[in-house]
């Protein structure tokens, strides 16, 4: 393994190997946890600039390029301007819940990124149930959204909290019966061996990702809908729809405690979206054989953007969708989707014994159907009878 | 298949993206105070008064017909007349104003001062950075403010510049022949006249 | 069944205090400017939806009898921001119709030429805004105002505003087109289409939007009728009524074009109509453009100042991007008009928005006010 | 669509006892209109709609016009005996014409496309008694601009579903519209070039204008 790949494992023992010997342990846990802190506190403000420069590219403008070289200093710009701003409470809003909610969603969100392995023996704690505690983690934030909405006494805010709540649970269920199949083919709980799992190459020294299997790619794709569904983005940013309800339950926040939820609302996408490198793409595995000397934390990073960008190209595309097909898209397409996959995945595990020659594609093209036609009918199921296409006649 | 309608809108905002690097129909932004916009000749925003020569207030051109001032839709024109006249650009004795304001807070840049203006003693000028701290006074542009000299008009509006012009000279020189032939012609009957 | 039983119904089956009463107010990001809709919610569906207006009143038409014919011109810029030239055509079209004048051919021509142009921004503006409310971020909107952009340069270099253009009058305009004018509105008409493409490409087949938008405020052809609807959405309830056909006031009778008709009546056809429109709009910029003919601009004993009509009354009306503007003047000889009336279509058109919100949830509210396309420039007046 | 006569003995004999003439109008645009009485006004309206000839299903446009009282200069023959002559004499004399509010309604037929015919309703005078009855429950277009011809006129509609002030806001006594409306005269000053306008302001500030 070269110097780069483990160069903050190395950085890591040596600094903490200065402490007294009693308090070790200790030392290394917050230099972990101060090396988590600053990536992702640096990614988030990094990720509100880059979609802010994404989005106006999409739209044929250029995005914020004043404050700084092409506009890379506008995240300090933003965060100087939260931290000035009068943080107005409404005088009839519920105080302590009002000053406790932004907390209670941000603080949860940061645990969740204990347990990711962002390189070869880079995951700050090796938790043989590592899934589980993450998303035990997870489904905090619902409660502090509840609590953000309920306490502005705001009409906007309540609608704003109720819609939320039935997004994030309704959303929970296909998020967590996306990873099931991860689980049962690698046969593990825990991050690291499922990354394991997928260290081996194939033919041509492509690696054998999940994402390469017809179940991986339709758990990543239920995964990836899932996900921004939990973290309110664009097509299921219902509960601060700003063009219905004006900035749902956010309405009554300013200053450093909006500031918060927004660097919640980022850093649980980013928790998500690292699972989901985690668990699909191979985690901090090269995707060929001869590019294994890049260091593994590289190809994480690589990885982790990649998605990013895909959150924000969604987000400058699709239109919101309304609360009723929302909750309808879950229950009616997403779980059932999801739980067939359960099937394609048994399905899988279960040819894997073939040994024939054919057997490979055979097996891929049986799965795959496996997964497609259950997607068609239930896509036609929800959209209902689907209406005679229109036709629009002419009058001279 | 049921994600075809999103993919396609997916792939068109793509290639929003990717032409926004390449192609200048897919980034349409003028970076305002660094580019600016090519002027555009029929552009107007607020109304300025044309002098002639050198020297502004005797040169300007406008008489005090108050013809703007009635028919300004929101009344944003404000004229006095002057006793003392000047001769105009023709030779003939003309009024002129003494106080003339113009109250561009209030001025919705219509243009219809210039087209009944009989004199073409105010234009449509193109200045559009008209911002001052001052929301009273600052606004109230009084006739030094206003005045400009004809080489600024036909700088702005060319073609119409040119026009009027050509049409100034063409009378003068009429005025002046006209003028030549009258001091000749009262020679011979002065000169009868006296004969007799 | 009118609105008002309706709302009964509903109310009796949520009782009174349980009803969630939220003013969808002036200021909100996607009422189209200062508009506000008393809402009543049960949960998530409309029980009662009262529209306000007046935020955006200046007594218009108190200015104008105050005015002179000329001087009230440049006002009805401010009618309908967005289409001052349509504005400008209907009050043009009735004066001369109150005092017997009629415009050369080059100004009829012209006239067309720039209420096409006018269209085609208003109606894709629209379906850029109709998208915002429906949460796309400003992607529709930003390709719509891209183009719109091209078409204001147009108008800057001709009549000097890109928005408040002030440029008919009465018995024709007030400027020729300055030399390279046509060409270049030839080359933007010649490129709209691709523009168009791509617009349907990136919305017409997406499902969220066919899911948001199919089946939502259903508006039946006779409601809409007896309502005084006019405009693409009437069109869009299957009514044939296009004043240009109509009419045919200007030289419209001359081109060749169709009108496109709906269906349903919902918001799809509604957003569906405006894009056809825009694609017939093309049809006849190219006609006119073919044949623009040469001559004067201004019918030589056309007055400017003090046009004084004989006693008497005209309603003229033009079918305006939104709708049929119209104008009614009575004049009792006097230099400025002694009733001057705008037939708002944005206003009328709101007549029946609680009939159709009733029973859907507050986020299609949102839409279907976005789908009846107003401006409150021309709604409060 | 016939011309107006046929029209007025058509409606007279659909609806019996309305008074219906015709009003001229002067300018070139010639469109004539049909002055109703207040009674008949809705069965006529509802016979104008339902008639299948006629088919006037779209009201397009609602006016309110406000005709003060106005003193007429006028040359009129008298019979007077001059010095014991009887002779006839060119006499000036003043009449005052009658003053009432007047809603005019502009009625388009969708199905038949044709064109405007243009109804006159007038009230009794222009103090109290401004009544006329309400054409919204035929034509529901003239809701809004009803509305608005009660907010800025003040004739009052009967039978209109909803009849509220449209664009001023309810505690607004006057009616901004009529001819004899004075502005109220609290505005915030505002350094416009008019001595009117800075009279009127000044009369609120008596300590010189605000900073």
């Amino acid at each position: 393994m070269s110097g780069l790949d483990q160069i903050f494992v190395g950085i890591g023992h040596g600094l903490a190997g200065w402490a007294p010997a009693s308090v070790r342990p200790l030392v290394a846990a917050v230099l972990e946890i101060a090396g988590i802190m600053a990536v992702f506190g640096s990614c988030f403000a990094l990720t509100t600039i880059v979609e802010r420069k994404v989005l106006g590219r999409m739209q044929n403008r250029y995005g914020p390029n004043r404050v700084g070289p092409c506009g890379l200093l506008q995240p300090l710009a933003d965060g100087i301007k939260m931290l000035t701003k009068e943080d107005i409470v409404p005088f009839s809003a519920d105080k302590t819940v009002h000053f406790l909610a932004p907390l209670a969603l941000t603080v949860p969100v940061w645990l969740a990124f204990a347990v990711l392995p962002f390189g070869r023996n880079m995951s700050a704690i090796e938790l043989n149930s590592g899934i589980l505690f993450f998303f035990a983690i997870g489904s905090a934030s619902e409660l502090a959204v509840f609590m953000a909405g309920w306490s502005s006494q705001n009409k906007y805010s309540l609608v704003g909290a109720m819609r939320a709540i039935a997004q994030m649970i309704s959303y929970e269920v296909p998020l967590v019966l996306s990873t099931v199949p991860v689980l049962m083919l690698a046969g593990s709980l825990s991050l690291n061996d499922i990354v394991a799992a997928q260290g081996t190459y194939t033919f041509g020294g492509l690696a054998r990702w999940n994402v390469f299997t017809p179940w991986g790619l339709a758990g990543l794709l239920l995964f990836l809908i899932a996900a921004t569904a939990e973290s309110n983005r664009s097509p299921f940013d219902l509960p601060e729809g700003e063009s219905e309800i004006i900035a749902g339950f956010l309405t009554e926040y300013s200053g450093f405690k909006y500031a918060l939820f927004f660097l919640g609302e980022y850093l649980g996408l980013f928790a998500l979206t690292g699972l989901a490198v985690t668990l699909f793409l191979g985690g901090w595995h090269a995707p060929f054989q001869w590019l294994e000397w890049a260091p593994s934390w590289l190809w994480f990073g690589i990885k982790f953007g990649a998605l990013i960008f895909l959150f924000i190209w969604v987000r400058a595309t699709l239109p919101r969708l309304r609360l009723d097909q929302l909750l309808n898209f879950s229950w009616r397409f997403l779980t059932p989707l999801s739980l067939i996959n359960l099937l394609v995945a048994a399905a899988w595990y279960w040819t894997g014994a073939w040994k024939s020659a054919a057997a490979p594609p055979v097996r891929w093209l049986l799965c795959a159907a496996l997964i497609a036609l259950p997607y068609h009918w239930l896509g036609q199921a929800l959209r209902g009878a689907s209406p005679p296409p229109r036709k629009y006649n002419y009058a001279e | 298949m049921n994600g075809a309608g999103i993919i396609k809108g997916m792939i068109e905002t793509a290639r929003n993206f990717a032409g926004s690097y390449h192609d200048s129909k897919r980034l349409t932004t003028v970076q305002y105070p660094e580019e600016k916009l090519a002027p555009v000749e029929n552009a107007r925003t607020i109304p300025f008064l044309v002098y002639d020569g050198g020297d502004a207030m005797p040169g300007l051109r406008c008489t005090a017909c108050m013809i703007c001032e009635k028919e300004c839709p929101p009344q944003c024109i404000y004229i006095v007349k002057d006793q003392v006249k000047k001769p105009d650009f023709v030779g003939k004795m003309q009024m002129q104003p003494k106080v003339f304001d113009i109250d561009i807070s209030v001025c919705m840049s219509c243009g219809i001062c210039v087209e009944v203006c009989p004199f073409d003693a105010i234009k449509m000028d193109q200045v559009f950075e008209l911002s001052t701290n001052d929301r009273f006074g600052g606004l109230l542009l009084n006739k030094t403010q206003l005045a400009k000299p004809n080489e600024y008009f036909n700088k702005l509006h060319k073609t119409e510049a040119s026009e009027i012009d050509a049409r100034r000279i063409e009378e003068k020189q009429k005025a002046e022949a006209a003028a030549a032939a009258k001091a000749a012609a009262p020679k011979p009957p002065a000169a009868p006249g006296g004969a007799k | 069944m009118s609105a008002s039983t309706t709302t009964v119904e509903l109310a009796e089956r949520a009782p009174e205090n349980q009803l969630l009463e939220v003013s969808l107010g002036p200021q909100h990001p996607s009422t189209h400017g200062v508009f506000r809709m008393d809402v009543a919610l049960d949960g998530e569906t409309v029980v009662k939806l009262k529209p306000v207006f007046g935020y955006l009143h200046r007594n218009h038409e108190k200015i104008a009898e105050k005015c002179s014919y000329l001087g009230s011109m440049p006002y009805t810029d401010r009618l309908d921001y967005i289409c001052s030239l349509t504005n400008n055509w209907a009050y043009a079209l009735t004066v001369e119709k109150l005092a017997g004048l009629v415009a050369p051919e080059r100004a009829e021509y012209i006239r067309v030429i720039l209420s096409e142009l006018t269209r085609l921004i208003n109606h894709s503006a629209l379906a850029g805004f109709l998208l915002q409310d429906m949460g796309a971020l400003g992607t529709p909107l930003m390709y719509a105002f891209r183009e719109r952009e091209k078409i204001l340069d147009l108008f800057e270099s001709l009549t000097g505003a890109r928005m408040m253009c002030n440029y008919m009058r009465f018995g024709g305009c007030r400027c020729d087109l300055p030399p390279g004018w046509i060409e270049q509105a030839r080359s933007l008409v010649a490129e709209f289409p691709k523009f168009l493409d791509e617009f349907e490409a990136l919305l017409t087949g997406n499902e969220i939007l066919l899911a948001r938008t199919e089946g939502v405020g259903v508006l039946p052809a006779k409601l809409a009728v007896n309502a005084g609807v006019t405009g693409p959405m009437l069109r869009a309830s299957g009514v044939n009524y296009d004043i240009r056909k109509v009419d045919a006031y200007g030289v419209y009778g001359r081109f060749k074009f169709r009108v496109p008709l709906g269906e349903r009546g919902d918001v799809f056809d509604r957003y569906m109509l405006r894009i056809l429109e825009m694609r017939e709009s093309l049809k006849i910029l190219d006609q006119a453009m073919r044949d623009l003919p040469g001559g004067p601009i201004m019918d030589p004993k056309a007055k400017l100042r003090n046009l004084r009509p004989k006693p008497g009354e005209a309603y003229g009306r033009i079918e305006g991007p939104k709708g049929e503007l119209g104008f009614y003047l009575i004049s009792d000889g006097g230099p400025n008009p002694y009733r001057y009336r705008v037939r708002p279509p944005s206003l009328i058109n709101l007549t029946i928005l609680e009939d159709m919100c009733l029973g859907q949830t507050i986020a299609d509210a949102v839409v279907i006010l976005g789908s009846v396309d107003i401006v409150l420039g021309e709604v409060d007046r | 669509m016939e011309t107006l006569e046929q029209l007025k003995t058509r409606i007279e004999a659909a609806a019996p006892g309305a008074q219906v003439d015709i009003v001229p109008n002067g300018c070139p645009a010639s469109q004539p209109s049909l002055l109703l009485d207040g009674g008949h006004a809705r069965a006529v309206a509802q016979f104008l709609r339902d008639d299948p000839t006629l088919a006037f299903d779209y009201a397009s446009n609602v006016t309110g016009v406000d005709w003060p009282e106005k003193t007429i200069k006028e040359k009129i023959k008298v019979k007077k005996t001059v010095e014991g002559v009887e002779k006839e004499v060119e006499e000036v004399c003043e009449r005052k014409t009658p003053a009432y509010l007047e809603a005019v309604y502009h009625l388009y037929s969708m199905a038949r496309k044709h064109g405007p015919l243009i109804l006159r309703l007038r009230t009794e005078n222009r103090a109290d008694r401004v009544a006329l009855p309400s054409l919204t429950p035929v034509w529901r277009s003239c809701e809004f601009q009803e509305r608005e011809i009660f907010d800025l006129y003040g004739i009052v509609f009967e039978g209109h579903p909803d009849l509220r002030r449209l664009l001023m806001w309810p505690e607004f006594t006057d009616h901004p519209m009529r001819k004899d409306y004075v502005e109220a005269d609290d505005y915030e000053y505002e350094p416009t070039p008019h001595e009117e306008v800075l009279a009127k302001a000044r009369k609120h500030y008596p300590g010189g204008t605000p900073a």
